[in-house]
């Protein structure tokens, strides 16, 4: 049979995927690496077990012959010894399970513990993109942003998870596994990234009809640079540079914009949608559908509901003048 | 394949009681499932008050006497239902139509206290969640009083009918009391629970 | 109506005396049959015609579910491809979750049990057969509601689990959720009245002698199916109507700021989503172990492990619910616990693996098609329950969770551990239902498409959701890398899909053209390939006594049976439930047309209370005046005793 | 026979159902254009608007999908502020079937759009005008005598008068009891 040989040509598949911005396969994070080991221990554990059922069942396949002559004691012989083999194999699964069990009862406690000097971060799921708070001590050093979730490389992190509305589910595969988001209750999520880079994160839960674009990104840098990121974010909107600029300023304050948007330092103050105030400094817009260009923005904001379709962002007439101003302004505001 | 006959069973009974009977044991199947419905709604009560504040919500306690009322009409019906059962055993047709109307009234009486249970308890379904399991768990038993109330309804005109008198129909009152008394235990955790667990 | 005197109890030793040769079948014919009309094909009561229209829609419902499976495929093969919308692309997969779990799964191991359980335990009728005819029709009603309402754009697109909130009154508007919540009402009105027929008929209408150690294991797994559908299908049933309540009244069981909660929803569906697994994969097992004997031609090895091992999956089952809320934040200790007892399964589903490999290493395997089926059984399932083991783990659980990964784990599952088996089983009763053999030839291609274009289709997903692959997205950005993986996968379910069209071709081939089979064309050993194929309205002239639990190999020969069963009305035997001694002669329901009027009568109350609470009031009386015309005694001999 | 017409009737009904459930979510500009064409003088001085311009009401009316974003918008824009969730507080109460500026859908739409005298303010620059209507549309569930079809249920939320789908609102609407 060749159904023996076909499991190797399996087990080189997974090699393939070792590596990825949003894989469980690569991880960058304590949380993740500690998954990590597990998996291969289970993963090496079952298909060894696999690999023996399939032999043994080949092997009875194979001799298959059986003279149909064969003596009543040999018959029963050969019973009793199955009878054995069974009572043994069965003993090998409960050792292997108990094994197992314990081997993942040990990983949920290291993954578990809470770091007192973490860095704590709320994260809000909205139908469908993610609402990042940096809380401070000090309430002017506290910010908003939204769908990027910047973080100092070997530091413990304490992400507060909650929802506005649906169950969401936040999952960083590089750095940790998933935790849900859910109404009337607050979940915690704790690890530490281990190595700098950019990594993607995606909603677990189905959550309507958008589901498929309500990624965040997660930006692990040197505390240098996140200090001065932080700093950035903590400031009000850049100012209007050039004329077309101020217009775009304008166009976002007296049309419907400002009533969902917030761009700090402007008339614009609305907190139904996405924080603003440092949107041309994130590196997607729309919750990751889209790169931040300026063409980009104008071609989100002319027709938001053909880019993702069902989204919450309104379609608001525009002139092809307001238009260009308007994303040359949310282009500027890094 | 060639048969060989090994018995002859032309002297078995022709109609069997209790667990020699199909109905029975439909009846306890059908006994089984609903009785897992009950659980399951007891256990979401239950759940429900584990992560409440306080408990009950917004709302004072139910009134309990229509409850009363009915548990102890309930409890009172099972004298008869029990005396149903055993001249259904019997076979006496008499008997087992003067005990199919009493069961017939005894299971409209509940019902018609039960109208006055709804407002006793203080609290609307669409008030809050407390106010919804209360509902239900009264609205399921009501709808357990009414299906057998019916069925006992047809079962006594039956028994006017020359359809009567069968062996059928004698196990068809014995499942029917037995049904009876299901309903009847199944109100009581519901009666603890609807007005016990607020009160404590 | 007056019958000729010597028909009042009129029995079968009457009819031997040799005159006629065929007297007593005459007949029996005469008093089992169906008659031919509109009407009559309405009315009938017969297992083997229930059992048969059952098997049809399932496979019917497979087929549409797998054409919704082909479009996801279709819109998958390329990133951020705009094929379909992403509101229909929600609908097309809860419907094919909803459709293949509710309306083929677990009804189709229900329909095989209704045909085969009463020829298996040796009866002639099932118990209740009027439940097994309402049951049909509320299932065909239910099914078809689904897909009309999906033709009119109001299919449920909350996913088969339908999660509140997002199914709830606020976040899913219109009807779609609550098409949802009647179609599981209308499914669990139809399987638990089936389970109450198995489980009566299994417990006291087995053939004389067929004592508990003598039931084929398929019968054993229907009625642990059975017991299992009734234990874990109210649950649902109560969810779905708390969920229908909180959209139509404005209950609030699930509404945090008024004290519901939304985990409840969750226990409370998973409490049976877990089991309903089981309800799927024991059937199928039991299935496995009733047709391996005849093709390693030995009886199975270790009947009392495997019948124990049943009954502990069974149990066990009910204790797993939570291992599908491990990310949800629950308790660890908790979550813990429900790690060991999901991974405890795994050493009864070993102890079931491990008799067969012993029956099929003590015995002489013949490659027949039904035996190929079970070959890629083992290879795919063991595989599945291995990525099993993986996802019962909590911390790994975290990372695999939603994923493609698992995806693929319950697709290995299920259809690597139930549809396998189960075509399996169609090659080898399809000669029993139809009198005629299935393609051998065509039936190995069938087998090789299938087990390929599985591996093939659903292997690579173990890899997407570790590369990141999360479900339910209608599209992702092609910077994520996993376009040639999905291009590749949609490829080859393109096999998989040629696979099933191969298989339904053979069928209706072979229905018609096909090999002519005999009594017992495997040499089986059980019951049903005592009876001619197609079995006669009657089942068996005569009811057959159980010696072994091989019985027709173990009766050389010639078949003991009993005589003195009353051939001027229905009448089959009720044997006593632990060794089925014979205990009452007892009657067996006519055909009658108020089951249907009766789940017409339900369907247009379910239906209806979708749209207005009232409807359960008014909707009640023609289902009160349907019920009275069903169960009113008609003076007929099967009334008499 | 009695089946096959059975099966009819629910297709028909079914049908009916058909357009309540449809998800347009972006509609084509020019129809967007011409919904935004409501005047409260059409020729100047006074006059009715035109009856086509209220029909286009009707698609955010029996639309169970218009209905609900309109229930959002209402919620997102906090019109229980003044309106408290309908039974009125600074501003009128909407699920009484008083109407001070007319029931019919334009009126509404005109009051949102425009503001009136007294504290309402318009929101032409906060909604666009196919959200305007999509509030219209569930304005007019909340006083309705007898609930649509279409209409959306209650909320996630604090329970403060019965869900829009309980008709009429006012009968089931009771004060909560006190503790």
């Amino acid at each position: 049979m060749n159904t023996a040989r076909l499991p190797h040509l399996f087990l080189l598949l997974p090699l393939a995927g070792c590596s990825g911005w949003q894989s469980a396969l690569d991880p960058r994070g304590s949380t993740a690496e500690e998954l990590h080991g597990l998996f291969w221990l289970f993963t090496i554990t079952c298909t060894a077990v696999w690999g023996a059922v399939l032999l043994v069942l080949a092997a009875a396949l194979w001799r298959r012959r059986h003279p149909a002559g064969i003596s009543e004691a040999q018959q029963a012989r050969s019973e009793r010894r199955s009878g054995v083999a069974i009572g043994a194999a069965v003993a090998a699964t409960v050792v292997i399970i108990t094994g197992l069990t314990f081997a993942s009862y040990l990983a949920t406690r290291g993954i578990a513990e809470e770091h007192p000097e973490a860095l704590t971060i709320r994260v809000r799921g909205y139908q469908w993109w993610w609402e990042v708070l940096y809380a401070d001590s000090a309430p002017h050093r506290a910010f908003l942003t939204a769908n990027e979730l910047h973080l100092p490389v070997g530091r413990p992190v304490r992400l507060e998870l909650a929802t506005a509305d649906v169950i969401h589910s936040f999952w960083v595969p590089n750095l940790a596994g998933k935790q849900d988001m859910i109404p009337g209750r607050e979940n915690v999520l704790v690890f530490t990234p281990r190595e700098p880079g950019t990594y993607r994160a995606q909603c677990a839960e189905f959550c309507g009809i958008q589901h498929a674009h309500m990624a965040l990104r997660i930006v692990v840098e040197a505390p240098a640079d996140f200090e001065r990121w932080r700093e950035a974010q903590i400031a009000e909107a850049a100012p209007p540079m050039t004329p077309e600029e101020e217009a775009g300023r304008q166009v976002m304050e007296s049309k419907a914009c400002g009533a969902c948007h917030t761009v700090r330092g402007t008339a614009a103050a609305g907190t139904l949608g996405p924080d603003l105030t440092h949107v041309g400094g994130r590196q997607t817009i729309a919750a990751g559908m889209l790169p931040t260009t300026r063409g980009s923005l104008a071609a989100w904001i002319a027709d938001p509901q053909t880019v993702k379709p069902g989204n919450n962002m309104p379609m608001v007439p525009l002139t092809a003048e307001e238009l260009q101003a308007v994303s040359a302004y949310l282009a500027r505001l890094r | 394949m060639k048969h060989r006959i090994v018995a002859d069973l032309s002297g078995l009974p022709l109609h069997g009681a209790g667990s020699s009977s199909q109905t029975w044991w439909g009846t306890l199947a059908f006994m089984l499932i609903e009785g897992i419905g009950f659980v399951l709604a007891l256990a979401v009560y239950l759940y429900l008050a584990s992560i409440a504040p306080q408990w009950p919500l917004g709302a004072p306690p139910p009134d309990p006497w229509p409850g009363t009322i009915i548990a102890a009409l309930l409890l009172l019906s099972a004298i008869p239902n029990w005396l149903v059962g055993r001249w259904a055993e019997a076979q006496d047709l008499r008997k087992v139509r003067i005990g199919l109307v009493i069961m017939s009234v005894a299971g409209i009486l509940p019902l018609i206290v039960r109208i006055w249970e709804f407002p006793a308890l203080n609290v609307s379904w669409d008030s809050n969640a407390y106010g919804s399991i209360l509902w239900i768990l009264l609205g399921l038993h009501t709808a357990h009083i009414l299906t057998d109330v019916m069925d006992t309804l047809v079962l006594t005109a039956v028994m006017f009918t020359r359809h009567g008198d069968n062996k059928r129909r004698y196990g068809d009152a014995q499942d029917n009391a037995l049904y009876w008394y299901f309903v009847v235990l199944t109100w009581l955790p519901i009666y603890l629970c609807i007005y016990g667990v607020p009160r404590l | 109506m007056t019958r000729p005197p010597e028909d009042r109890d009129l029995r079968d030793t009457a009819l031997d005396t040799g005159q006629e040769p065929d007297a007593l079948e005459r007949r029996l014919a005469r008093i089992w049959r169906t008659p031919p009309g509109l009407v009559n094909a309405l009315s009938t009561v017969d297992h083997k015609i229930i059992g048969r229209r059952y098997i049809v829609t399932a496979f019917v419902f497979l087929a549409l579910g797998g054409v919704l499976a082909m479009l996801m495929r279709l819109q998958l093969a390329q990133p951020e491809s705009r094929f379909l919308s992403p509101d229909l692309y929600n609908q097309v997969f809860t419907i094919h979750g909803a459709n293949m779990m509710f309306l083929f799964a677990v009804p189709v191991m229900e329909a095989m049990a209704i045909y085969f359980v009463p020829l298996l335990v040796g009866t002639r009728n099932i118990a209740f057969p009027r439940l097994g005819a309402f049951s049909y029709w509320v299932y065909l009603f239910g099914g078809s509601m689904l897909w009309i309402a999906f033709i009119l754009q109001m299919g449920p697109d909350v996913g088969w689990f339908a999660y509140v909130p997002l199914a709830g009154p606020q976040y899913s508007s219109g009807k779609r959720a609550d098409i949802w919540a009647q179609m599981i009402t209308f499914t669990e009105i139809s399987a638990l009245a089936v389970a109450i027929e198995i489980v009566v008929t299994v417990l006291k209408q087995r053939a004389p002698g067929m004592s508990l150690d003598r039931i084929p294991l398929v019968v054993w797994a229907w009625l642990v199916m059975a017991f299992m559908i009734i234990m874990a299908m109210p649950a649902v049933v109560t969810a779905s109507s708390m969920l229908i309540l909180d959209r139509l009244v404005g209950t609030h069981f699930f509404n945090p700021a008024e004290g519901g909660d939304v985990l409840l929803w969750q226990h409370l569906f998973w409490f049976f989503g877990h089991p309903e697994v089981y309800i799927i994969f024991l059937p199928a097992v039991g299935m496995i172990s009733t047709m391996l004997p005849a093709f390693v031609r030995r009886p199975i090895f270790g009947y009392l492990p495997l019948v124990m091992a049943l009954l502990t999956m069974g149990l066990l089952s009910f204790g797993l619910w939570v291992h599908h809320m491990f990310t949800t934040g629950l308790p660890r200790l908790g979550e813990s616990f429900f790690t060991a007892s999901s991974m405890a399964i795994a050493v009864p589903a070993g102890v079931q693996i491990f008799c067969w490999l012993a029956t099929i290493w003590l015995g002489r395997p013949a490659f027949r098609v039904p035996f190929l089926f079970i070959l890629a059984f083992f290879f795919t399932f063991v595989l599945g329950g291995m990525t099993g083991v993986m996802v019962a783990s909590v911390p790994l659980d975290t990372q695999v969770h939603d994923t493609y990964f698992v995806v693929a784990h319950f697709h290995y599952v299920l259809v690597g551990g139930a549809v396998f088996p189960l075509l399996g089983a169609i090659y080898y009763w399809f000669p029993k239902i139809t009198g005629r053999m299935m393609s051998e030839r065509i039936g190995r291609w069938v087998a090789g498409l299938l087990f390929l274009g599985f591996n093939f289709t659903f292997f690579p997903m173990h890899i997407l959701g570790l590369q990141g692959m999360t479900r339910r997205i209608y599209a992702y950005p092609a910077e994520m890398g996993w376009g040639g993986m999905n291009l590749f996968v949609s490829l080859c379910s393109v096999a998989m899909a040629a696979g099933f069209l191969l298989f339904f071709i053979d069928i209706f081939r072979s229905a018609r053209h096909g090999e002519p089979a005999g009594d017992n064309p495997w040499e089986a050993s059980t019951l049903e390939w005592a009876t001619s194929s197609p079995p006669p309205p009657y089942n068996f002239v005569r009811i057959p006594v159980v010696t072994s639990a091989s019985p027709l190999w173990d009766e050389k020969g010639s078949l003991p049976v009993v005589s003195g069963l009353a051939v001027n009305r229905r009448e089959l035997l009720i044997t006593g439930m632990g060794n089925a001694t014979p205990e009452v002669r007892e009657t067996s329901p006519q055909n009658s047309i108020w089951p249907f009027f009766a789940a017409i009568a339900t369907s247009v109350m379910l239906v209806a209370s979708i749209f207005t609470p009232w409807a359960v009031v008014w909707g009640a009386i023609p289902l009160t005046i349907t019920l009275i015309g069903w169960f009113w005694p008609r003076g007929t001999p099967e009334d008499d005793s | 026979m009695m089946a096959s017409r059975f099966a009819l009737l629910a297709f028909l009904a079914l049908l009916a159902g058909c357009k309540r459930e449809e998800r347009e979510a972006r509609l084509a500009p020019p129809i967007a254009e011409a919904q935004g064409a409501v005047l409260v003088m059409p020729n100047g001085i006074s006059g009715r608007p035109h009856d086509v311009i209220a029909a286009q009401g009707d698609a955010f009316r029996n639309n169970a999908y218009q209905l609900s974003q309109g229930k959002r918008l209402f919620e997102w824009f906090n019109c229980q502020g003044c309106h408290a969730d309908g039974g009125g507080a600074s501003g009128p109460a909407l699920m009484n079937g008083w109407w001070r500026y007319g029931p019919d859908p334009v009126s509404i739409f005109l009051s949102i759009r425009d503001g009136r005298p007294n504290g309402m303010p318009p929101y032409r620059d906060k909604l666009t005008t196919e959200q305007i209507w999509q509030l219209t549309g569930y304005l007019q569930t909340l006083g309705a005598s007898t609930a649509s079809l279409a209409s959306t249920s209650r909320n996630d939320a604090m329970h403060s008068r019965p869900a829009e789908n309980r008709a009429p609102a006012q009968a089931g609407h009771t004060t909560r009891p006190s503790p």
